[in-house]
């Protein structure tokens, strides 16, 4: 804790995440050499990816409830895969968690209010009933919840919006540095989802936030996001700048990600349907040797079958492809 | 503190009793019965243990409680024998729910939380448990203990065989719980490992765990007779199976006796069929998804 | 020559659903009129529990238990002046003559829609045999040319659906749909499970077949960026009731009911970071819908008179309707 | 030829079947070993006082103090002891049956096990075919008031054991309708006779009826209607019948189809409870399978048959799972084709 103002929020060093399936032992690398790096507080990263793309596995990771099989997962310079009692707490105060259905999230056979009064308890220290309450109220009141419509609740009696946003309040409580959200607007109706993202953008402005945002869907990360990652069937293909990256990608997966978005808005529709020659997803993807995305790319050769591409450091962003080696 | 939270869970469940289907009921209702049955053993007259007491074969009449179901051909009270026989069949398999239910419990629960070598070790221990058939095991074991049988140590023989499927479904279950969003909401929200597997994991395995106990009674009930049938459960003591094993041996169905055949058989069924209903009806409550097909 | 292909009639239907002893009615479509025409892309549009997956069920004649018809009709136009309520039929009779032959249906969430138990070209046969009433070895045949002409493999017809991927599953499901060439196919959400790479290449397909076989289809999605990549004409759901119908370019443009407007400009769109504004409340039980009209209680634009009265779908400006009392004013 | 990944499966399971069978029996020889009883004399003696003197011959004795010896693992070091309780089982060379002398245990078990096997293939196929048919047709019939009697009717039949819905059918039919002779049978010399034919008819029929019974309308039919009720509720199901086809062709191909891959599994699982089950059904109706056998060994105590017909069911329980587990990759194109 020592370490608190030099140290770097969040590090991800060469993490890799292998699943093993059944009888034939079949592996599945979910997460290949993942690096990531949230300088400090008060920002906004977004890790887009597809189904199947291991963002959830990386959220998880970070979370501590997997153990990566190599590399480091490092908040404020401690390891947290390896921490002691004390320090796990420190950790679980100052990083909290957001999932994709509040539903899931909450124990239905539980009241909403005993996750707020548990986490002030054991987190803060409070042990006056009323003064538990107080601070509670505080803290809905500021992202616009009041205690009284929440206290008496079972999770079901919300909708899926009121929600999150307690989920969001819980969070807030512990007055943490750092939020994971992994998908934390899916599962809501457009019209309301925008209102959650923009109360992720008002807490990094008002308390100095950071968030990892990990989400399949680019409009919103670019509404949102300070840096994005693009992850690809398990290794992350280009991060940087959000407003770099989505505006230029430069990696092709990201091309063709950005080209295969529809938007709403007609104009754009003949070049959308401009077709697109494009093999299927393969299985081998999982377990190619070289650049994941080879088989898909109309550039690739055989060095990208062969060999992974290194990372690249361009500009301000960081890339994994053949393509920008020799620059 | 784990505790008074379970205790809370099955308080808050049982109350909950009210909404329960129609299913699990009747299956109270007949159990209830069988039960109060089973209560009249305490007023066994002490002449109840000799045998030839009573004229041997004698038909039902209403001449005293002792006749009131007849007597069998070494002349004993059916009556009397049917309650005591209650009384002791439900020991066992209390006794055998309790033991077997328990340690699949727990094994269940270290082997789902703990994972790596514990998990193994205890997961292969139950594989091989499960892999054996587990009557012959059984009738070897009773076979074995005859000199020194009785009512508990017959409910431990039973439980040998019963318990690794509890372990299993349990581990199961908390394995996929262990994952759950929930469960790491509730972790952030400072909760200690106790007290998330008691207040999160631990309601969940309840209802399964209920069930599995009522169900693991049933498999002990019926274990015992087939136990019997092969002369292996207590003979001089009244239970449900040794009724029927002196029946087997008296041939009392070709004698047509059908006031010493029936009780015991009918009461078997009933009881099978209660414990049943109030299980399906526990896991239809707590399972929507089964309610709505009814 | 008519070019009116269906037209819903004051179409409305819910769910009859018994909770705690009590029966209620989710009053999931309500008073629904829409005019579909030959060789177009319709799109209905609406957030989720609006009615608008009820709403193609109705027209499909898929009606089963707990879903009712309350009133209303759909007509299929057969010729000039002949039309045939689907909804007036028996259920056995819209199974024989209509499904299949007049109108097709492409379900959601096709990881699980085909029998995992039998072959690709087993589930085309069941459709030839019962509604072309093509046997075995003649059908095999038209299956491979028919995949062939589709550019699909032939090797699929004999793998098990497992073995093909999402997108694959979902051509699939298209050919299968289309293989009748039916005048009307149905979508219900045709992508919603698929990344977005494979969706741009099954709506880029499926926008492909509609104009070579110039049939109707009509898509039902939540997400307003495909019906812009794809429906020619759009109506906008909200609560069991159509709020406004008109073709793509007047909706994103220029949309006039509030509900589309508020709903358009939450939208977060590349490239523009200015700030969106969702709507606030949330959309009503449909058990008991609120009086006038149903988006009042979430409207800023909202007078007396929407409170009291439920307005009409009335044509604004050509080809433009829109149900809002504050419009008809105009 | 079968794929590699079959192969593979295949001698995967094999080695299972052979780390089962030498696990199953580890443990009963653990839990021989730390029984509370002396008894190796406890059996002796108990069998010379069921067979009388006849055993008196001394150099008999000593070689089923031998025997016992091995069983037990009081004989050696405990490597040794373990070896030969693992020889013994896995032979199944329990010296000579006392109830049978002078036939071997082996003998004995091999004049009787065609007769169990006989049964339970055929009882266990016929309830397994017939209670998952009903089940699948009944649950598109949902709510009507046949579907509603037969589920009661499960309901009622389904926890009974076997053996004690055999006592019910004794009684009908021993006394009530006096059909079958519940006398031990007696077979013809002449095996290709119809007269042997009807004899092991009428010595079959009631043990199955009583297993086919609840195991077809029990059993069988609650889990295939359970099933059946799920697939109607899944989206394939749904599409089939979006797509309007015959109803009798959603019940064979969307139904029946997916529901029996499942419940060969269930068999499978199952198996070894009913083996256990008609064993005792046996009993009852004194049929000459291992069951009576066994109830005969029992009483005149008679440990070799005992110890004999239990390392017979382990093996033969762990290895008709076995069997079904192999074949069910044939059928299930799921994972024939990966």
């Amino acid at each position: 804790m020592d370490n608190k103002n030099t140290a770097q929020l969040l590090v991800l060093k060469n993490i890799n995440k292998v699943f093993r399936y059944g009888f034939f032992g079949f592996e599945f690398k979910a997460l290949d050499k993942v690096n990531l790096t949230i300088e400090h507080e008060g920002i906004i990263y977004t890790i887009a990816g597809e189904s199947g793309s291991g963002k959830t596995t990386l959220a998880r990771i970070i979370l501590g409830v997997h153990k990566p099989d190599e590399g480091l997962v490092e908040y404020k310079g401690k390891n947290i895969h390896s921490l002691k009692s004390s320090e796990a707490r420190w950790f679980r105060r100052e990083v909290q968690a957001i999932f994709q259905d509040p539903y899931a999230t909450f124990n239905p056979m539980k009241k909403v209010y005993s996750y707020l009064y548990e986490t002030v308890r054991s987190f803060l220290g409070f042990h006056d009933e009323s003064e538990i309450n107080e601070y509670i109220n505080s803290r809905l009141l500021s992202i616009g919840l009041k205690l009284d419509d929440v206290k008496e609740k079972y999770p079901h009696e919300f909708s899926g919006g009121e929600l999150q946003r307690i989920a969001i309040a819980k969070s807030l409580l512990t007055m943490p540095k750092l939020i994971i959200a992994d998908e934390p607007v899916s599962m809501l109706d457009a019209s309301f989802r925008i209102n959650i993202l923009n109360l992720f953008k008002d807490l990094k402005r008002r308390y100095n936030i950071s968030f990892l945002y990990i989400t399949h869907d680019l409009a919103t990360a670019y509404y949102i996001s300070d840096f994005i990652a693009i992850l690809y069937r398990g290794t992350i293909v280009e991060r940087g700048p959000t407003e770099d990256i989505l505006r230029n990608p430069l990696h092709p997966y990201t091309q063709i990600l950005l080209d295969s978005l529809p938007e709403p808005d007609p104009k754009k529709r003949d070049k959308y349907m401009k077709p697109l020659k494009l093999s299927e997803i393969e299985e081998k993807e999982f377990t190619v040797q070289g650049c994941k995305f080879s088989f898909r790319c109309s550039y690739s050769n055989e060095k990208c079958l062969q060999t992974r591409p290194p990372e690249i450091l361009i500009n301000n962003r960081v890339i994994s492809c053949w393509l920008y080696h020799y620059k | 503190m784990g505790v008074r939270l379970v205790v809370q869970g099955l308080f808050k469940n049982i109350i909950k009793t009210r909404k329960m289907g129609l299913k699990f009921k009747a299956g109270a209702t007949i159990f209830f019965v069988i039960m109060i049955f089973g209560l009249l053993s305490f007023l066994t007259p002490h002449y109840h243990s000799y045998w030839y007491h009573f004229p041997q074969a004698h038909p039902p009449s209403l001449q005293s409680v002792d006749f009131i179901f007849g007597t069998t051909s070494n002349g004993r009270s059916v009556f009397w024998s049917l309650t005591n026989a209650i009384v002791n069949s439900l020991i066992i398999a209390v006794v055998t729910s309790m033991l077997a239910c328990h340690i699949g419990l727990i094994i269940g629960i270290l082997s789902g939380i703990k994972g790596g070598v514990i998990d193994k070790i205890m997961m292969f221990l139950t594989d091989s448990f499960i892999a054996i058939p587990g009557l012959p095991l059984t009738i070897m074991l009773a076979m074995i203990l005859k000199p020194i049988i009785n009512l508990f140590l017959l409910g431990v023989i039973i439980s040998i065989i019963s318990w690794p499927w509890s372990a299993r479904m349990i581990r199961a279950i908390t394995l996929s719980l262990r994952e759950k969003d929930f469960v790491i909401f509730a972790k952030f929200s400072g909760m200690s490992t106790w007290k998330i597997i008691f207040s999160e994991i631990f309601p969940h395995i309840l209802g399964f765990h209920a069930t599995n106990i009522i169900n693991t009674m049933l498999g002990a009930i019926g274990a015992e007779v087939g136990l019997a049938f092969l002369g292996l459960s207590i003979i001089e003591m009244d239970t449900l199976g040794t009724m029927i094993y002196w029946i087997q041996r008296y041939g009392a169905i070709l004698q047509n006796m059908w006031w010493w055949v029936v009780p015991p058989i009918a009461t078997l069924i009933l009881l099978f069929l209660s414990l049943y209903l109030v299980s399906t009806g526990i896991q239809e409550f707590l399972n929507p998804r089964l309610r709505r097909v009814k | 020559m008519n070019d009116e292909v269906l037209r819903i009639k004051n179409l409305s239907g819910g769910y009859l659903v018994k909770r705690d002893n009590t029966l209620d009615y989710i009053d999931a479509v309500n008073d629904v009129n829409i005019i579909i025409k030959r060789d177009e892309v319709f799109g209905i549009a609406g957030e989720s529990g609006c009615g608008k997956s009820t709403l193609l069920k109705l027209l499909y004649g898929y009606v089963k238990s707990p879903l009712i018809i309350k009133k209303g009709e759909v007509l299929l136009s057969e010729s000039t002046n002949y039309y045939l309520n689907i909804l007036s039929l028996k259920n056995e009779e819209v199974k024989k003559k209509i499904w299949w032959k007049y109108i097709s249906w492409i379900p959601q969430n096709s990881m699980n829609v085909l029998n995992p138990t039998i072959r690709i070209k087993d589930h085309f046969l069941e459709i030839l045999r019962m509604h072309m009433k093509i046997e075995r070895d003649e059908a095999h045949k038209l299956i491979v040319e028919y995949l062939g002409l589709l550019g699909l493999s032939k090797d699929i017809v004999n793998a098990f659906p497992h073995q093909l991927s999402g997108g694959m599953r979902q051509r699939i499901i298209i050919a299968l749909a289309l293989i009748t060439r039916p005048k009307i196919v149905l979508a219900d959400e045709p992508t919603t499970a698929l990344d977005v790479v494979v969706q741009r290449g099954i709506l880029q397909w499926l926008g492909y077949k509609q104009r070579e076989l110039k049939n109707t289809m009509i898509i039902v999605s939540h997400d307003l960026s495909i019906h812009a990549m794809l429906s020619k004409r759009i109506g906008i759901m909200y609560a069991g009731k159509i709020v406004e119908i008109s073709r793509s370019e007047n909706i994103f443009e220029k949309p006039l009911h509030p509900y589309t407007q508020l709903l358009l400009s939450s939208l977060p769109r590349l490239g523009d970071k200015s700030l969106r504004i969702g709507i606030t409340g949330s959309p009503p039980d449909l058990i008991r819908p609120p009086l006038g009209c149903r988006f009042h209680p979430r409207c800023p634009y909202c007078i007396e008179r929407c409170i009291i009265e439920e307005p009409d779908l009335t044509e604004a400006e050509k080809d433009h309707f829109i149900a809002c009392s504050r419009i008809e004013k105009r | 030829m079968l794929p590699k990944h079959l192969i593979k499966y295949f001698l995967f399971r094999i080695l299972i079947l052979l780390a089962t069978i030498f696990t199953a029996f580890t443990i009963t020889f653990v839990i021989l070993k730390i029984m509370p009883i002396d008894i190796v004399n406890n059996i002796i003696a108990r069998s010379m006082a069921v067979t009388g003197a006849a055993l008196g011959d001394p150099e008999a004795v000593r070689r089923m103090y031998e025997i016992y010896y091995e069983i037990f693992g009081l004989k050696g070091t405990f490597i040794e002891q373990y070896v030969s309780f693992l020889n013994r089982f896995l032979t199944m060379d329990f010296g000579i049956s006392i109830l049978a002398r002078p036939a071997t245990v082996q003998e004995v078990i091999s004049y009787r096990l065609p007769w169990t096997v006989a049964l339970l293939v055929f009882s266990t196929i016929l309830s397994w075919v017939i209670g998952n048919i009903i089940g699948a047709v009944v649950s598109l019939f949902e709510g009507s008031k046949l579907s509603n009697i037969l589920q009661s009717l499960a309901i009622i039949l389904y926890p009974i054991p076997y053996y004690v819905f055999a006592l019910v059918l004794i009684y009908i039919f021993g006394y009530i309708i006096p059909l079958f002779s519940l006398t031990p049978i007696r077979l013809p010399s002449n095996i290709f006779s119809l007269e042997f034919i009807i004899t092991v008819f009428r010595a079959m029929t009631l043990p199955a009826l009583s297993i086919i019974v609840i195991g077809a309308l029990g059993w069988w039919f609650l889990s295939s209607r359970a099933m059946a009720l799920n697939i109607i509720s899944e989206d394939f199901y749904l599409y089939g019948e979006i797509r309007g086809l015959p109803k009798l062709h959603l019940l064979k191909k969307y139904l029946l189809k997916n529901i029996l891959l499942p419940q060969i599994t269930a068999l499978s699982i199952n198996l070894g409870t009913i083996f256990g089950g008609a064993l005792l059904t046996e009993i009852l109706f004194n049929y000459p399978g291992l069951g009576t056998l066994l109830y005969q060994a029992v009483n005149a105590g008679d440990y070799p048959l005992v110890l004999g017909i239990v390392s017979m069911s382990i093996i033969g329980v762990a290895v008709a799972t076995c069997i079904m587990d192999l074949l069910y990759p044939l059928i299930d194109p799921r994972i024939r084709y990966r």
